[in-house]
């Protein structure tokens, strides 16, 4: 990624996200919300997919967004943002586009990406739409109020894959979303978390600016207060230890090379990682595992740190 | 303005009519995904953009819900727009059909209609607009491609004056994939008659708004309530704009068309280029054989064009309404029968009337078997739904 | 109050006005409130970077702490407040105490 | 309302319980053989705003589904709400409040201070099950031992107990001015 912010004072001071939306205290997404917009800069349309994010900053009269703002449905955020930026490129050849060179960014949750929207992502993907999406990755349907999605971890519990006798929380794996994203070969996809902003700051703007040559991604991790069971002044501990355990490596996909950013790019020697235990007993969500089902965890997370390590390598 | 000079008469189907128009509407995005019968539409507004004939940009989405998504998000920014399906397409569509029309967004979609699955069909009936005749869209039926090429200009015109968005239906195969005569307007003239109107809002950074909105019990229903009179409003503006239309190229349909009716005792109240023109040949030969047999065609199918059509069967004694879909397990399988007869209760007309449905999945209407409906007519009054031309 | 008529209200209920949430005030969410103790925050932005409801304001001008000048402050905008508290677990001086919320 | 019923509005914050103590209290008139209904402002709850919940009990099929304008009962978990809203809102003149610490309203009030017993009971400040024993004694519409039984379906164990412990501590405490 280009670097445009090297220290913390070079971060945008202007907001460009009102206060006074009905997230929950101590949101994840929030503090993405803020950031995305900081960063993105005022001449963008934001299209935004059904959840948390759009029923808490939209809640009629009112609005937090102060960019224009279009939500249409839960699986189409893609397919609205390939129409808007389709519009904005006619118009301006048509000379009916008095705003210059406005992108287009869409903001959707893991439920509306991983499962829902997938379809319309991959359309965009594939059709080379000049268009920034990021996923603010909560790991679950939170806006219904804590059911499963795509992205929710295994064994994790959510209302519904409980804690059970016969089963005890999610089943499968969380998807591997960037997978399927660099799968499509864009220009330019990353991973970030709300616990290292001047690493999302910069992939934010690099995302953007990579827009002129095609669709690019980003997967925020943004934790969740009552969806992951901890108290609401941990979120950003929280998402500091999902990257510090190597839970969520922080890395970049860069015209077809992939590279872990720091501190993930030490975390490949295991012992520089914390372990996940750190990460994991934070949270009510994963307070039932046993010592077993956490070793499993573990082991998987050594096998995909080896396939990022050897990614890196091609 | 004067009728224009050069008279450019093409052989088009209304497919191909479809494209011609929205070239002339200087449209700037399409999305599209292909659909029998809808396809040859995507295929020559292709070669259009790609010879440099339309200038704008054709995104090949990857579903019809996605074709729909991205006209409204491309209208939402201002641009004007185009989108086209069928069947299975339109009933994947139809959570972003109430959409378009609850955030009041100009869009135009043509839609040659054919049977819903199941069983699959690739065949004509109008199943599937039917299916969608009450999410909040004006709805045009066209039965000629002439009428299919001037009613897409009109609907660009409508949709931008009542903030709607705009149907143009008509047969699929029957009309979608038959050649007829068509006759062009010049472009220019079309782009002066489709001038670049300002939105009242629209997805711009120098203003910036929020569209699709959360909205809770204190307000949804005031929206919903813009939408009735809305809709309401656009009945005046469809009569407005076809007599504009008129003025401009010569050519103009009303909301409702009447043939023969002004001595009728018995009509045939219908829709579609099939079942409006095996209806007109059995209404000839009916008057041939001593029977005052009259047609009335809905054109404007939303906004139901009540006034109008309860004036073109006032002089009848009986009246069938020929209906091409069936909408199951209501009082009567046809969605037209019910609109009539709802109509005619509200103004205290009550005339017998009986719903004949025919035509379903393309089952040939021959001009005899809707002669009969005139003798049945003449036989006696009856208030019952016929089902014409099945096995039974 | 009564609330506008469906004929005065903007068409496809569009919401005009960008960020007017900002009327709507949070402050009644929180049981426990984050106070700043100047003297002890070395102004390294922390509080401001993590905010979720960005309602730490970050001032600017000359301010003497403790032998040291600094150039800016940061002072909480109570209205939009939610007392979450993630301002206080991030501050490495422990500058920000949580107390509770006046009854 | 017809005679025999008892309208019951519960005001709250987000994850404070109104939605759980009106189902409690709805689940114990059941089990009394009488009518009930219990039901949230529908919504999205978000901790710490302001929300509402309704009852109803009555002897006799209740039907009706509007929120309760006009309630016999009013209890408040949250003084600060008096500052939010106006929870008195429709009250009649014969209308009780049961309120969280002492409050002082132009209608008969019960008080207890729910938020100390809930620390000193359940360790934690949530007051839903305090303010059922508040309400029990304030109307007597249900008995404590019903209540006993209802709070079975939704705590189980030591929880359990300890919530019984604190609706019947607050029921004692509970103090008409």
């Amino acid at each position: 990624m280009k670097v445009y912010y090297k220290t913390l004072r070079d971060l945008p001071r202007e907001e460009l996200f009102a206060p006074g939306h009905r997230m929950c205290a101590g949101c994840g997404a929030a503090i993405a919300m803020r950031w995305i917009t900081k960063v993105v800069g005022p001449n963008a349309v934001i299209a935004n997919a059904t959840g948390c994010v759009e029923v808490t900053t939209t809640p009629y009269p009112e609005t937090a967004w102060m960019h224009p703002y279009i939500h249409v449905a839960f699986e189409n955020s893609a397919a609205v943002a390939s129409g808007v930026e389709a519009a904005i490129k006619t118009l301006r050849r048509k000379g009916l586009w008095d705003a210059g060179d406005t992108k287009v960014v869409v903001i959707a949750g893991d439920g509306g990406t991983y499962d829902i929207g997938l379809q319309s992502l991959s359309g965009m993907l594939e059709r080379r739409h000049g268009v920034l999406y990021i996923l603010y990755d909560n790991e679950a349907y939170m806006n219904t109020g804590i059911q499963r999605s795509g992205s929710t971890p295994k064994y994790a519990w959510t209302t519904t894959t409980p804690v059970g006798a016969a089963v005890r929380g999610k089943i499968q794996w969380k998807k591997d979303i960037m997978g399927i994203v660099m799968a499509h070969r864009v220009p330019y996809a990353a991973t970030a978390s709300i616990s290292h902003i001047l690493d999302m700051a910069n992939k934010i703007k690099t995302a953007l600016e990579y827009t002129t040559e095609g669709p690019t991604f980003l997967h925020i991790f943004a934790p969740c207060v009552p969806g992951w069971r901890y108290p609401e002044n941990k979120t950003v501990e929280v998402a500091r230890l999902a990257v510090e355990t190597g839970y969520f490596p922080l890395y970049e996909w860069d015209h077809g090379k992939l590279r872990l950013n720091p501190p993930s790019n030490s975390h490949i020697d295991k012992t520089k990682r914390k372990p996940l235990k750190e990460f994991l007993k934070l949270q009510g969500r994963f307070a039932h595992l046993t010592e077993e089902e956490i070793a499993e965890l573990e082991k998987e997370l050594d096998a995909y740190w080896q396939y990022l390590a050897k990614l890196q390598t091609l | 303005m004067q009728i224009q000079k050069t008279r450019k008469i093409e052989a088009l189907t209304s497919n191909y009519a479809v494209a011609y128009a929205v070239k002339a509407a200087d449209v700037d995005v399409i999305a599209v995904y292909p659909i029998t019968p809808q396809t040859t539409i995507v295929e020559k507004l292709s070669e259009f953009v790609a010879n440099g004939e339309l200038n704008a940009e054709l995104i090949h989405v990857e579903s019809e819900h996605s074709a729909l998504s991205a006209v409204v998000g491309a209208s939402a920014a201002g641009a004007r727009v185009f989108t086209a399906t069928s069947s299975q397409g339109l009933e994947l569509a139809h959570e972003v059909l109430h959409i378009a029309s609850g955030m009041r967004l100009p869009i135009v979609m043509a839609v040659p209609t054919r049977a819903v699955s199941a069983p699959i069909s690739i065949h004509n009936d109008y199943g599937d607009v039917m299916n969608a005749r009450d999410v909040g869209w004006v709805i045009y039926i066209a039965a000629s491609a002439q009428e299919v090429y001037d009613t897409v200009i009109q609907a660009y015109r409508l949709a931008e004056r009542a903030l709607l968005p705009v149907i143009v239906a008509y047969d699929g195969f029957l009309m979608s994939h038959t050649v007829e005569p068509v006759e062009l307007n010049d472009e220019e003239e079309v782009r002066k008659f489709l001038p670049r109107t300002p939105r009242p809002y629209t997805l711009n950074p120098r203003r910036p708004v929020t569209m699709g909105p959360l909205t809770s019990p204190d307000w949804y229903y005031e929206f919903k309530y813009q939408q009735v009179l809305a809709l309401q409003e656009a009945y005046k503006i469809a009569k407005d704009v076809d007599a504009e239309y008129s003025r401009a190229f010569g050519r103009g349909y009303g909301v409702v068309e009447s043939y023969r009716m002004e001595d009728a005792d018995y009509a045939i109240v219908t829709y579609g280029g099939a079942a409006y023109g095996n209806a007109k040949a059995a209404a000839d030969l009916a008057r041939e054989r001593g029977i005052a047999a009259g047609v009335v065609r809905i054109r404007l199918y939303r906004p139901f064009p009540t006034a109008d059509v309860l004036k073109a069967i006032s002089g009848v004694k009986a009246l069938a309404v020929l209906d091409r879909a069936i909408m199951f397990g209501g009082p009567a399988e046809g969605p037209l029968y019910r609109d009539l007869a709802a109509a005619m209760y509200m103004s205290g007309v009550d005339k017998p009337a009986v719903n004949v449905i025919h035509g379903i999945g393309q089952r040939t209407m021959y001009v005899e078997d809707l002669y009969k409906i005139y003798t049945m007519l003449r036989e006696g009054p009856r208030k019952e739904v016929v089902f014409m031309g099945v096995r039974i | 109050m009564t609330l506008p008529k469906a004929t005065e209200l903007p068409i496809g209920a569009v919401v005009t006005e960008p960020g007017s949430t900002r009327r709507y005030s949070t402050a009644g969410w929180r049981t426990l409130k984050p106070v700043i103790h100047d003297d002890k925050c070395v102004r390294c932005q922390l509080c401001w970077l993590y905010c979720p409801e960005g309602t730490i304001a970050e001032v600017r001008g000359v301010f003497k702490v403790g032998g040291r000048t600094y150039d800016v402050k940061y002072e909480i905008i109570y209205d939009h407040c939610k007392g979450c508290g993630i301002c206080a677990n991030e501050c490495p001086t422990k500058a920000i105490e949580m107390v509770p919320e006046a009854p | 309302m017809p005679m025999g019923v008892v309208e019951v509005r519960f005001h709250g914050r987000g994850g404070q319980g109104m939605v759980t103590a009106a189902q409690v209290l709805a689940t114990a008139a059941i089990l009394e053989g009488k009518y009930a209904q219990a039901f949230p402002e529908f919504g999205p709850e978000r901790r710490g705003a302001p929300v509402k919940s309704y009852l109803r009990i009555s002897d006799r099929p209740i039907y009706i589904r509007e929120p309760v304008l006009h309630p016999d009962v009013i209890v408040v978990a949250d003084q600060s709400l008096f500052s939010a809203e106006n929870p008195l809102e429709g009250a009649k003149d014969t209308s009780i409040l049961v309120v969280n610490g002492v409050y002082k309203a132009p209608i008969k009030t019960y008080y207890v201070d729910a938020t100390t017993l809930a620390i000193k009971v359940l360790g934690r400040p949530i007051v839903n099950t305090a303010l059922i024993g508040a309400v029990v004694k304030a109307t007597g519409v249900v008995s404590l031992g019903t209540v006993a039984e209802a709070l079975k379906k939704y705590f189980t164990g030591r929880l359990y107990d300890l919530n019984v412990k604190l609706v019947q501590i607050a029921y004692q405490e509970t103090v008409g001015l």
